[in-house]
């Protein structure tokens, strides 16, 4: 018999092989679709947000299609006096110009309600669009595709119309001036795509499980394409997104994310100034004492990550719990005000968060007119941009403004993550992060700049004023820093702030505030953003890095508890239909154990409700014979009976392989089966007689009592 | 009137002074294809005394068609969803006249719980993998009721959404 | 009760969190003191190697410690001919110099003497010290880590004089300038040392499963100093080493592969030349059509790899089962007289093979007087080194030495790779890889360059003498490809590629490359180098990569089959002393079920024979009363029997958790837990009953089985 | 004689020729560290004629003592490895005179099987977690005794290895 079947194996073995290129090959086809399709959603967006962005000051009236860089693109440079005369960009027509003609007051008047205005405008067709067409597609989708890839199903989640209300709400919502970013929703948008695409595969369209794999190829695609960065948007799939990750589907999730990068620099939107993001021009080395304040930065980060979250879960619990939740579009209305209304006076605040970030991280060089590079420089030196110089008035100017702007962008954005529009959250708390970098190079090099003979310092300075600090690292840092404490990514930072910048030889300071910011903000509190606003909504996720260190045993956990009806089985031959339908009708359970007799409670095997039901209505439909009386059989030889009710053979339903424990299993090794297998039920035996039942939401419950959290706030329970 | 060129070379010198103390710009930009790239192209004509050793040139490419392309889309989708949003909030409800009934299910149970609850539940999402079996014997009925019909369905999705989010306050907050 | 139970639970939480604060910190502690540990050897072996490796032609007399280009440093610079005359470096003196004095043909057979006498001496050395000291530090040592790190014991290979032995070894392997690198057992030696200071902390040095921890660690550190690449080390440890890699060690395996490569750049061996292995310095754009050699260096590479993998794997099968593989130093020693003989004459074989790669995947600057670099070039024009040009006579020469070195590596590798002494594979199928490429850049730069004006270049080219294409770039993908033909890694080859060489533009080039390698070797043969070992050498391997896809169940793999002896079970409560020390003796399994009674089969718990054999011992040592027909009592209470002898109650050694699968499970789902949980054995149950037992080893031996393999090829069966 | 420095200024220039066509060098160093790395101090002394606008210069440092250091180190341990070599196979067959027995075990069964046997398997490696309780029995004799004996496990060890690797075949292939 054996022989046989190994025989029979092998000439089936070709075909086999034919079957599985074909299905290898059709993961391959669909993360490539995947990754045009996110690439091509990233590119579209790009395009227009900026565009839309610089609507709010002004438009290019020769080409109404072309955002301010663009409509200057090709005149006289954009910051730069003239050789003879300032000759500004001449075809960008700010509003205040266009209307008031010329007077200047008059013209910032005009131009300040215009950015509010368009601004309002923005707004609120974004929250009504998000309101009117796809409600899911609010918020910054992370922590619901956290869930779905654990196992959990939303249905529409990652529907047609959510992609489209997202990618159109993103643009909205950052041309509103919002302190949001289009990141993190670029992977909801990239998931969609991923849905979408799996459909066009049976193998990976009707496999939930499946499913999931090009679920974490396309959220890498998501990462890649928000910031050009493939390996990191990988890592981030690994590390944050993912809840499975076999190890055959990181090399389907590289390709996926790369052809997206690719694709999105095919678009190459915006010219080859944009192909890597806050591209940094400089690599001087760094010193090991200005480790210092690395890890001064990675402290604020965690600091600042721990308020933050603190401050923005409590504010979205008073928003959930109050009236306020009720005036969803009156809520994005005067948040979008506020931010418009408060951020037009300060140029910092005015800009697009990116910029702003752009403007930070970079050197000074000679083509920069900014306030923040008015440093008093040699320029008969050759390389005077390398070494740092004294700062001149304008520098302390634009520190006041930066203070202000820092504050204004910390509160505004609390306030911001979790209205009910599109929103990402790493460019504000990057933009955070790295407006306190660049405040503390700047000090650090004006300190070193006024001591260049101090001891400390001495190895930092080649001659007296030839100091090399650069202040856009310090940026640098801060942005990852915040980032960090905000998210509690660790590797996937690194890399993708690396990425994002070209920094390599960075990576040592960069690492050095990530790790100590990561410390700091889970001395403070263990939970990253995502995960607290997983816990706030309730949803079901069994946490994977989080270790399971209690000694309870499956039978203080399992069901029916020592008071509790006992449980609900099936016998595997002596149950009449009508018997059963009524257990259907009284319980509310997804399945149900098959045991030998009620007596011996030896397990057979499991049934699932909705099989058992979908078998019971067409047998009472089609088969002949079955009536209410029959006696429901799972066995494989069924007693020929010729004067009772014909029986009803449901052997086919009953899956023959549940998992099972014994009940003194350690709840640690209970969790992580549920963890690595994926499980959403484990039936607990003692010496091979069935004793209970443990549900992925009584290991979650079980959790959260151990925790002294409310065990009842698990979703849908 | 000015001409929007898909490609530039860009020459960043270091700032100098002229003889009366003014700052000189520091970036050159050349749109002309036909030159060469380099300092001695772009910046000697404009700028003669400038030492060409502290400029820095490179050419940059856009596309302008795309972005022009795009940005008349994205108009388009934007005009289209908002015309259709006028639509369905003030003229649907003078036209249907009847309250939208929707059934209220719990999303977890929903893939595990009773087989005609989630065939139906499924057929409702847009997400659904082709038709569903009542769509498939709606086929005698004419066109128009079938879009109505997947209309409806659609509606009755996102008024749960809806409702999950808005009034239950069970998500996404 | 229950109650009870949680607020002991609370009361122990404060203690618990110390406690757990104590552990996660042993765990930190422990990795950076194997960082250090594999930093500093690694700065060790670097500076050892190189010194040795310079040692064959010469010797700098005033500093015996230099080698050649340390020696050279401070004086007038190497390769350039002075201004006014052709001054040398005067501080090196080579062995024919010093010895015939100035006579150039005496000099050159003097030279040669010496360089293949010394070769001869430290492949000698290189093979009596493994051989006398610890064999086990012979080979790559990746395929056994590989193994380890799947759960397999294999004593001492870790231990401290593998960890010196293989150190020194390695320096004088590559010394002998046998064609191997030190990369691969830099993972080993990292691991060693993660072994050693494992041992300082109880909670890694008692438990198997949490050192491996330390070891997946250890490898990313190895492979980080290999390369100088810390995140390429991490993904190669994920994607290659590791079998589990649970994610909370992420964030520790960076950690360690960070300060591993830190404690390297501090010790900075060579000055600042170094700090990037094979560092480029162009950044020009490559272009569409390029993509079409990058893709044929890609197939090229996965060929070569399939028959590197094939050839090598012969030529080990036949060292293993003929007379060959009782000369062990005999071979290493004719491997290396070849070698030497045959390396010397082409300066391209005579250079150290790392020194090779570098040279081949850089662009040919100023400074740069070597043959490859004899080009015609226009040097009145701005960054003329920027743009191709036509090649001259000597890069037509120096076109057929490397054809000739590419033959002998290609040839000699095959034969060096598995001979008696650490030996890494990274730096030889590099080497291969870039000589490939840099022929066929230089060979499409021609091509180019002669028709400037072909409609398929012109976008490659600014004007008719102004086309890029960098040939370096082409020696790096070639490289990228090669080494993915053998090893069949993908992510982490592409992080490791530019890592090594800070190109972050060209990942695109690589990965097409890569993949094309990896699809094109994987349609040949499935199995990467290690694997191919890792089968050869029978080790128990279950690979996580490959998908399980036949529909077999449990009940066709269980022991014992249809006509074996009934399992070899033990009874509850009615087996004697007697009887289960004759079941001891009779039997060879690992451990035994429990069963309620011989009759029932119903499933207790699983016991170890070694848990078992001690409690016996020592129970008939020390317990009062216990003889040979006493019963052992594995249940919870003992009938009192006061006329019988005493009872023996092993209760306390009976594992009441077995993991239990019932027999219809696919075997799919069988081969799943048994990676993802790590099991060395299953029960299998049929209604409660128990009916065989599932090993390690009969699932591998059934998977090979499946494959048409012989069953009985796994080790230690 | 030369001096080792620590630090040098490294200047690549771009490669001219000279009057009579012979080409100059294109690389200079310096190891003063007085004077300031660049074009300037480094170049212009050696060669006026050379146009500095084609120069990178670079600081590059060492360090002359972690090399010496390191390389004697490593000539101490190969040489004193190499003596116990010559020791072990040339001397020590000659004082000890009799066959060192091992036992063989095969590996994976090793850390399930029989208990007594493991614990002997474990503390024959030389890597085992502090001293086995056969070691700790041996308190009594002298140290010589322990060290012979510490000895005499590590050659069964390796013996063992041996044997796998060289007779046996069966790892390391």
């Amino acid at each position: 018999m054996r022989h046989r079947h190994i025989v029979k194996k092998r000439m089936e073995g070709c075909w086999e092989q034919v079957k599985g290129a074909h299905d290898a090959w059709s993961g391959w086809v669909c993360v490539l679709l995947v990754g045009v399709a996110a690439g091509t959603c990233a590119g579209i967006i790009d395009i227009g947000a900026t565009w839309m962005s610089d609507l709010k000051e002004g438009v290019c009236l020769e080409a109404f299609w072309f955002n301010k860089e663009q409509c200057c693109w090709s005149g006289p440079s954009l910051n730069a006096t003239s050789l003879d005369s300032a000759i500004k960009c001449k075809q960008w027509y700010s509003w205040g110009q266009m209307i008031s003609g010329g007077s200047d007051a008059g013209s910032y008047i005009i131009g300040y309600l215009f950015f509010v205005l368009w601004a309002l405008l923005f707004g609120m067709l974004a929250a009504m669009l998000v309101r009117v067409f796809a409600p899911y597609a609010c918020g910054s989708g992370i922590p619901e595709i956290k869930t779905i890839l654990s196992g959990f199903i939303i249905r529409g989640y990652l529907g047609k119309w959510t992609l489209l209300i997202k990618s159109v709400g993103m643009m909205l919502a950052v041309s509103a001036g919002l302190s949001l970013g289009k990141e993190g929703p670029f992977v909801h948008v990239a998931c969609c795509c991923g849905n979408i695409f799996s459909y066009l595969f049976p193998k990976y369209g009707r496999n939930e499980a499946k499913k999931r794999e090009i679920l974490s190829a396309a959220s890498a695609a998501g990462v890649s394409v928000a910031f050009g960065a493939p390996i990191g948007g990988v890592l981030f799939s690994l590390e944050e997104v993912s809840y499975y990750f076999p190890l055959k589907t990181l090399w389907r999730s590289f390709f996926c994310a790369l052809i997206a990068a690719f694709i999105l620099r095919s678009i190459n939107p915006f010219g080859n100034d944009h192909l890597v993001m806050f591209s940094i021009d400089y690599d001087e080395p760094w010193h090991l004492q200005e480790l210092i304040p690395f890890i001064l930065l990675g402290a604020l980060g965690g600091l600042f990550g721990k308020f933050f979250i603190k401050f923005n879960i409590m504010w979205c619990r008073y928003r959930k719990f109050s009236r306020l939740g009720n005036y969803p579009i009156f809520e994005v209305l005067a948040v979008t005000f506020i931010t418009a209304l408060l951020s037009y006076p300060n140029p910092y605040t005015r800009m697009n968060t990116s910029e702003l970030i752009k403007l930070l991280v970079s050197r000074c060089g000679p083509e920069d007119d900014v306030e923040l590079c008015d440093y008093g420089r040699n320029l008969n030196m050759t390389d005077t941009f390398k070494y740092s110089a004294v700062a001149g008035n304008d520098v302390h100017s634009a520190l006041w403004k930066l203070a202000l702007a820092l504050i204004f962008k910390m509160v505004i954005t609390i306030f911001t993550f979790g209205i009910k529009i599109p929103a990402g959250l790493f460019i504000p708390s990057m933009a955070v992060g790295a407006i306190v970098g660049r405040m503390m190079g700047i000090g650090f090099e004006q300190l070193i700049v006024s001591n260049p003979d101090s001891v400390f310092f001495s190895n930092m300075c080649e001659a007296p004023d030839k100091c090399i600090i650069t202040p856009g690292l310090y940026a640098m840092v801060g942005a990852a820093a915040a980032l960090g404490g905000v998210t509690r990514m660790t590797v996937s930072l690194v890399v993708i702030m690396f990425e994002l910048t070209g920094g390599l030889e960075y990576i040592v300071p960069m690492m050095a505030a990530a790790m100590t910011s990561k410390w700091v903000g889970d001395a403070l509190g263990r939970e990253g953003i995502y995960d607290a606003h997983i816990a706030l909504n309730g949803y079901p996720y069994l946490d994977s890095k989080e270790e399971f260190t209690h000694t309870t045993i499956a039978a203080d956990v399992m069901r029916p508890r020592r008071n509790d009806p006992p449980l609900a089985v099936i016998t595997q031959d002596s149950l009449t239909v009508e018997e059963t339908e009524s257990l259907l009708r009284n319980t509310e359970h997804n399945g149900f154990p098959v045991v030998v007799s009620r007596e011996s409670q030896y397990l057979v095997g499991f049934v699932l409700r909705r099989d058992l039901n979908l078998a019971i209505a067409n047998a009472r439909k089609t088969s002949d014979g079955v009536v209410s009386n029959s006696v429901i059989y799972f066995t494989g030889h069924v007693p020929v009976n010729p004067h009772g009710p014909a029986p009803l053979k449901l052997r086919k339903i009953l899956d023959m392989a549940p998992v099972t424990i014994t009940d003194q299993t350690p709840m640690e090794t209970v969790v992580e089966m549920f963890r690595k297998l994926g499980l959403r039920q484990t039936l607990v035996t003692h010496n091979g007689r069935l004793l209970g039942i443990i549900t992925k939401k009584d290991v979650l419950r079980h959790i959260a009592q151990l925790q002294n959290q409310d065990p009842e706030s698990i979703l849908f329970n | 009137a000015a001409s929007f060129e898909d490609t530039r070379c860009k020459c960043v010198c270091d700032k100098t002074w002229d003889a009366s103390g003014k700052e000189t710009r520091a970036v050159f930009t050349n749109t002309t294809r036909s030159e060469q790239c380099d300092c001695e192209h772009v910046v000697k004509p404009l700028a003669p005394f400038l030492s060409c050793s502290r400029c820095l040139c490179r050419t940059e490419t856009r596309n302008t068609t795309t972005i022009k392309v795009v940005v008349i889309f994205i108009i388009c989708v934007v005009s289209l969803l908002f015309v259709y949003m006028l639509f369905l909030l003030c003229l649907d409800p003078l036209i249907q006249r009847r309250p939208t009934s929707y059934q209220q299910h719990t999303n977890e149970e929903e893939d595990m719980s009773s087989g005609p609850r989630t065939e139906d539940a499924a057929a409702t999402t847009p997400t659904g993998a082709g038709p569903s079996p009542q769509a498939m014997s709606a086929r005698q009925r004419s066109l128009l009721n079938m879009v109505s019909k997947e209309q409806k369905k659609w509606k009755g999705t996102v008024q749960e959404q809806r409702k999950n989010i808005y009034d239950r306050h069970s998500m996404l907050n």
